[in-house]
Order: C-alpha cells, then structure tokens, then sequence
C-alpha cells in the first residue's frame, strides 16, 4: 500500500478535518498536526501589532520543496503513514490558519509529533513562501535567516 | 549569448517594480556571474547582493552553480513561510 | 486576560477547525494537535481486526481529570495559552477521530508538541473513559495498565 | 449503616449486568471494606478484585480512603479512553 502525500498550496480557507481524512488509513491510529496562525499581537522580540499578512509563493518549486520535505520525514521517521503539508497564501488577517503539517501513524509512540515539528522547521527554511507583514505602522517582508545549500 | 527569463519575488519584486526579467549572458555563465551582472545593472540591488537567494530550475544554486540555457531562474530573499 | 480551557465529552463528530477556533487568541501564532483514530488494522502486540469500537465515560469525573489535565499542562509549560481537550464517546468506526487534545501558544518552540503529547498520554491514564473493541472474533473491554494514585 | 450508590462501568458493569447497586456499609467503612463486601455479595468479582478502580466522589481512591456518608462511589476497570 502506497502512503499517502498530500502537497498543497492554497488561496482557500485551510480545513483540517479533511486534511486528516485524507492522510488516514485503515492502519492509522495517531495523528500530530502543526497549524500556524496570524498572531495579531506579538510580544517576543520587538513588540509589534499585525493588520495583516501578505503571502506569496514560487508555486513549482513550493511544491517540490514540500515534497522534499515529506520525503525526508519519511526518511527519519519510517513509521508515518500518511503526511499532509498545506500552506495557505494571500492576504490573511489575525488569528488565520496560514499553514497545516499533518502526520499520521498507526501508534503516537513512533515519531508523529516530531515528525510534525521537523515538518515545520523544513517548511520554514528551504520552502519558497514569503510574507509581507502589515501594521499600523507601515508594510515590510519577512525574511528568514536559513541559507539553503546549492541542492538542498 | 543566452538570453534568460528571471523570475523576482517578495522585496526583489518591490524593489525592481516588476515579476520578471530578461537577462543576456555569456553562454558559460555562472550564479556570480548573474549576481554581478544584475548589480551593475540595478545598482538598487547592491545592498541584499548577499542575502540574494537564486533558484536555477527550482532548486537552490550556489554561485559556482553554472546557468545551463534555457534554465528557469528566480530569485528571492530568505525565504518566510509557514 | 484568561487563557482558554475547552473541555467536551460529544457523541458528535469532532470538529478540529472549530476547537482550534476557540483557543486561537490574538498572541497565539502556533498550535499542536493529537487526534487519535480507530484503528481498523493493528499489527502491534497481537494483530487484529477492528469493526468498531464503543467508547462509554464516567462523564463528571471525566470532565473534572481532563480539566486537570489541562491544569497539569498550564504548569508545565506556562507558555501555552489555549487548550483543548474532547474525548468522542458512543460507537466509532474505523478512521474515525475519536479524542482530540489542541495547545495553543505564541510561537511553536515553547513547548506545545510535548504540551499535546503529555495532554494525550495523561487522558490515557486518569481520564475514566473505556472502549469495548468489536471484532469479528467477538468483544472485549480494553484495559488500560496505569493504577491512579489516591487523589492523583 | 451507611446505604451507598455505586455506578459501575465498563467490565464491572457487564458483569454485573447493570449499572447501578446499592450497598449497605458499615459507618466508619473504607475502600478495602467496601471491596471485601461487594467480592462476598457478588463473587464473580473475585478474580477482578485487584484491578478494580474505586472513586469516591469522582476522585481515585486507596484501600485506606473512608467512604463519607452520602459519597458517590463508582467501580471501574483501569481507563482507556483516548
């Protein structure tokens, strides 16, 4: 049987519920999600308010990054069945839904939380999605602080 | 020559005003080579040279990464997903 | 401002948008969620096969352990803000979700994967709810092995 | 005498065959001597004897713990909810 690999990179409302009907087998009994949110009130760092997020993304190679980095999950922790990466794009206002990391596997002794974990630290290094953030004070991008290896 | 598209994302895009470029350049070039070129054309470019992240074909390049013809290119800052 | 503390026994079907809805507040940037399903295939121990199963609590002291539990995860990781916990009881079948523990907090590396995970693996041990496995070799009550301290 | 209610779920209560018994105890009674009692009532509890789960007042209760006056006490098997 094929473990399923849901990739998605969306404008619409993120549903998590059929995410994880798509990601469950006759075999599944644990599933560990990830989701952010907008956070309209930041407090770390410098202390900031958010009227919105602006998400955007190179599609293709999104896709084949998310793809990647199920593919690696895989590699590290062979018990997950089904794995499902959503990131949603577009203007998204506090308290949003913006990504989804779903991983499931028959027991949630076998790795599914940390499998979700590296899912999102991944996404959040060498997927190309950036967000331009909106506060009263004015708009500016995002920037990460991972370079990613020639390949990786 | 070897005339390439360039695709431009998140400030790269703000900063040049447009989704895409088209670059001329030597049939050997390489991702510095690139990098320079697009400096010495858009001096506006030179302060995030560094932080520039370059995509041949969808995967990430180093700047010894050679541009093969036709290749898709994009750059982009850190990326800042999730 | 008070942190929110869902706590639900249903014989409904399980929302997660919804519960993720109710404890996203404007700080929270991140949430970890465990959803266990029923297992139609086990392989693990002695390998069977699930019809259904059927799900009974002792609703107030179920509620009242898993308010507890919440109470035991907030002084672990100060950090989480939201929390929500939601035991389905009544006949489930396979691939349905049938529990749902949900920690919510600013950022994700301040503890809600193993906030979920803890809120999961405590459910199991002091929350009073039992399954009756239906198989096609007959029924039983599965047995949990964790013995409760007195007050515990 | 202290007449009590006593829920029963899971194993307990198909054993049983019902879901509620009422149980005189004497006034100063504790778990241990409610135990004893309902294995003398109902022998088909014997072999579950030590793995019976008592809550007094929806809290989990030791051999020792008295049983007040009016208490609700329910029997169970070790959970497995989930």
């Amino acid at each position: 049987m094929e473990f399923p690999t849901v990739i998605s990179i969306t404008e619409d409302v993120l549903d998590l519920d059929a995410l994880l009907a798509q990601v469950t087998l006759d075999s599944t009994g644990a599933a560990a999600v990830f989701t952010g949110m907008v956070r309209k009130v930041t407090a770390r760092g410098e202390a900031h308010e958010t009227l919105y997020l602006e998400y955007e993304a190179y599609q293709p190679m999104a896709e084949a990054k998310m793809r990647q980095v199920a593919d690696e999950i895989r590699s590290r922790w062979p018990a997950v069945e089904g794995i499902g990466i959503v990131q949603r794009v577009g203007r998204l206002h506090p308290q949003t839904p913006t990504v989804l990391i779903a991983c499931t596997a028959a027991h949630r002794d076998t790795g599914v939380f940390e499998a979700a974990r590296y899912g999102i630290d991944r996404l959040k290094e060498i997927v190309p999605v950036w967000k331009k953030e909106v506060s009263p004070q004015g708009e500016f991008w995002v920037e990460g602080d991972y370079i990613p290896k020639p390949g990786e | 020559m070897n005339r390439i598209q360039i695709l431009l994302f998140a400030t790269l895009r703000d900063t040049l005003g447009t989704r895409r470029l088209q670059l001329d350049l030597p049939a050997e070039a390489t991702v510095a080579g690139l990098k320079d070129l697009l400096v010495a054309t858009y001096p506006q470019l030179s302060p995030s040279r560094n932080s520039i992240m370059v995509a041949v074909n969808q995967e990430y390049a180093g700047d010894d990464s050679p541009i093969p013809s036709g290749a898709e290119i994009a750059l982009f800052p850190p990326v800042s997903g999730g």
